[in-house]
């Protein structure tokens, strides 16, 4: 496969998808590392939710 | 499982955990064989190889608009039905949405760039696609500016939908005042007269993108469930706190105690 | 720093006189209050009660009269070396409670004290990580004093101290204002409702 | 100095949470650029040679908007009365505060400069151009625009009448800026002559502005 006079320009914009896709997975994951974590110490520090549903609803 | 089944956060959650590893699997697999098609695609007789940048370019573009589809679809869950998952769902899709509109301007600029000399041209499309981008940006700012969510998001869920009826007219004028000003649009980029070498490529990348889309849009939107979730938490925690300290006695095991109760 | 326990102190109005937007709020005002001593401004709304507070913190300047005080720090100004404590809380609700009392730590300097063990005497040691907008009025009210408690400051000027405070809190604010007399502070405080401590009276604008 | 450092760790970090309008300044900047091809026509040639003009009046307006809250919000809760009765100077709390703002909100314009150059068809010496006269010249916007910002805590009221008033001051910055521009890029004056008489306009209201800023702030108590 040759990519002819432009194979920068083409593997630039896959990279830059990859590149912006990765971004995009590594926040979320962190997010919801960061995310359960707080959650862990709220819970660890004796506040418990009333319900599984009711949480949405109190903000 | 049914709708009812979905509008609960809490089984939300759990279907969310459930369904995510499949869809993760799914879309790897797929954009693998997108991929090797798209490698295995001919060259354009008149684009050389640089028609490759299409097939990302494509379903990046296609997903820009289908995002804001799926976050005006939630908004009218916000003013309609003022279900906080379609909330949820429009928050967590703007970042992905901007992502996606992000690279089909970059793709889009570096496919230009052989053909223009430039890497930006003021094409209608690639500029409608820039407008597009910028009220991602605005959708973003929007909901950073607003600290209560729900407050947030009904202000956004009217932008949303502004957005989307104005999208339309926006197209229209900025391909009117194209027109007018430079006769022809260098980019070919009709699905109808592509060659079926490419057509099969491109189509596997759009749905594979779609998928990376689903994906990454439950995995959002349960990070999003999580931080209200703290959030009513620490706002439970914060007047605990006041109500310990006027007993007196400020205790952790007193705040855990009446917590349960 | 170091004759800053010790050491009487007088804070004192002469002929105070203020004028607010063209309408003279009081005039010919006289007061004087010793370290120690707790004086509780009284007076119908309107009467200057807030006015008299922002004249002592330099935040208006008087139409008349002169404020002295004598026997503080000879190197600062009056206002540097007042606490005020106004309607309006001073705090920012996109920062933690920590971060809202450790910046006017930082930002007010001089004496600091452990930022920890004052929002545990105003009992808000819990939410200390908890952005400032989770608060309740009565909780900001708290952060505010302890801002007080952090940074040490001879003169406590307050204004309406106990609006938002329940009883529990109000107690407790009025031990903290006990302390502070006996470590040879002075409070001005205006206020509608008693105060919680013995003070003396001074009241503005009430004859006519 | 811990206090100024203070007060300008907590400025940026409140611009940068949520709420805060940091970020908002950039994306200004960039749909008032993105505006401009479609007033004036999407000729590339034509953009070139509009393009330090252009990249020049987003950033003023941009860094000028987002000033009208600096001392606004302060006001409001109170903190600017503990401000001005501190040990520190006000007129040093105000220049603090101003760098806080030029940090986080006029830094980002300039790391958008180069994306905006491209465009409007800016090759990389006319980029890099605009992008240091707006190094050397949004300092003096912002310590400017802040005079403007005290004025509105004066008149209880911000937004436009602070943009009438400042807009004006702002003048001989965006005429150098944009000259110190064009002459790097197309001549016949040199880059040096412009761009040394905005670094002077940024000094002068490096000292000018704060003064300004806190005489009438301190007139403005009430």
């Amino acid at each position: 496969m040759s990519l002819g006079p432009y194979a920068s320009f083409i593997v630039t914009s896959y990279a830059a998808a990859a590149l912006v896709i990765v971004i995009l997975i590594g926040w979320i994951v962190l997010d919801y590392r960061n995310q359960t974590r707080r959650l862990r110490e709220l819970d660890r520090s004796g506040v418990t939710r009333r319900s599984g549903r009711s949480a949405m609803d109190a903000s | 499982m049914s709708l009812i089944d979905l509008a609960n956060p809490t089984r939300f959650l759990a279907l969310t955990a459930r369904v995510l590893p499949w869809l993760a699997g799914a879309t790897v697999i797929l954009l693998a064989i997108g991929l090797y098609q798209s490698a295995l695609a001919p060259d354009d007789y008149q684009q050389g190889a640089t028609v490759k940048i299409m097939f990302i370019h494509v379903p990046n573009a296609w997903l820009s608009m289908f995002v804001w589809g799926v976050m005006s679809i939630a908004s009218l869950g916000t003013l309609v039905w003022r279900h906080p998952l379609a909330d949820v769902a429009a928050k967590a899709a703007a970042p992905i949405g901007a992502s996606f509109t992000f690279l089909a301007l970059l793709t889009g600029s570096l496919w230009g760039r052989p053909m223009w000399g430039t890497y930006w041209e003021w094409d209608a499309r690639l500029t409608s696609v820039l407008i597009l981008f910028l009220m991602y940006l605005g959708l973003m700012a929007l909901w950073r500016a607003v600290d209560d969510p729900s407050r947030a998001a009904r202000a956004a869920a009217v932008l949303t939908l502004v957005g989307a009826i104005n999208l339309p007219i926006i197209k229209f004028s900025v391909d009117w005042w194209n027109t007018l000003h430079q006769p022809a649009s260098v980019m070919r980029m009709g699905g109808s007269t592509l060659d079926k070498s490419f057509l099969i490529p491109l189509l596997l990348m759009a749905i594979a993108f779609t998928l990376l889309f689903v994906t990454l849009h439950l995995a959002a939107m349960r990070n999003e469930i999580l931080r209200r979730r703290v959030r009513s938490l620490q706002m439970m925690q914060a007047s605990r706190v006041a109500f310990s300290s006027e007993v007196g006695t400020g205790s952790r095991q007193e705040n855990a105690s009446t917590g349960a109760a | 720093m170091s004759g800053l326990d010790q050491g009487k102190m007088q804070l004192s109005g002469r002929g105070v006189a203020c004028v607010r937007g063209g309408r003279e709020v009081f005039a010919g005002l006289d007061f004087a209050a010793v370290s120690g001593e707790a004086v509780a401004v009284m007076g119908r709304n309107g009467s200057g009660k807030t006015s008299l507070l922002r004249l002592i913190a330099g935040l208006l300047i008087p139409a008349g009269g002169t404020i002295v005080l004598d026997g503080g720090d000879a190197e600062m100004t009056l206002p540097e070396q007042c606490h005020y404590l106004g309607h309006r809380d001073a705090l920012k609700p996109a920062l933690s409670v920590e971060e809202n009392l450790a910046f006017w730590a930082d930002f007010l300097g001089g004496e600091r004290f452990d930022a920890a063990a004052s929002l545990t005497a105003v009992g808000l040691d819990h939410a200390a990580h908890l952005p400032a907008a989770f608060l309740s009025a009565g909780q900001r009210r708290r952060l505010s004093l302890a801002r007080l408690l952090t940074v040490r400051r001879r003169i406590w000027l307050l204004d309406e101290p106990t609006t938002a405070l329940d009883v529990a809190g109000q107690d407790m604010f009025g031990g903290l204002m006990r302390e502070h007399l006996a470590r040879g502070g002075l409070i001005i405080a205006a206020t509608h409702a008693p105060l919680g401590i013995e003070s003396r009276e001074l009241r503005i604008g009430g004859a006519t | 100095m811990t206090a100024l450092s203070a007060l300008i760790r907590r400025d940026i970090r409140i611009a940068l949470r949520v709420g805060g309008g940091a970020l908002i300044g950039v994306l200004f900047f960039l749909t008032v650029v993105v505006l401009m091809p479609f007033a004036v026509g999407p000729d590339l040639a034509l953009l070139s040679r509009l393009g330090p003009a252009i990249l020049w009046l987003g950033a003023l307006l941009a860094s000028l908007l987002t000033l009208d809250r600096l001392f606004m919000a302060d006001h409001e809760d109170g903190s600017l009365d503990l401000i001005t009765m501190s040990r520190t100077p006000l007129e040093l709390a105000c220049a603090a505060k101003a760098l806080a703002h030029w940090l986080a909100a006029g830094l980002p314009l300039i790391v958008a400069t180069p994306v905006l150059g491209l465009l409007l068809n800016l090759d990389m010496v006319a980029t890099g151009a605009v992008a240091l006269t707006l190094l050397a010249g949004t300092p003096a916007l912002t310590f400017t625009g802040m005079i403007g910002a005290g004025l509105a805590v004066t008149l209880h009221r911000g937004g436009l009448l602070m943009a009438v008033l400042v807009l004006p001051l702002s003048i001989p910055v965006l005429i150098f800026g944009v000259a110190a521009s064009q002459a790097a890029i197309v001549g016949p004056m040199t880059f040096g002559a412009p761009f040394s008489i905005l670094c002077a306009l940024s000094l002068v209201s490096l000292v000018v502005g704060p003064f300004a800023a806190a005489a009438s702030l301190r007139h403005g108590l009430d």
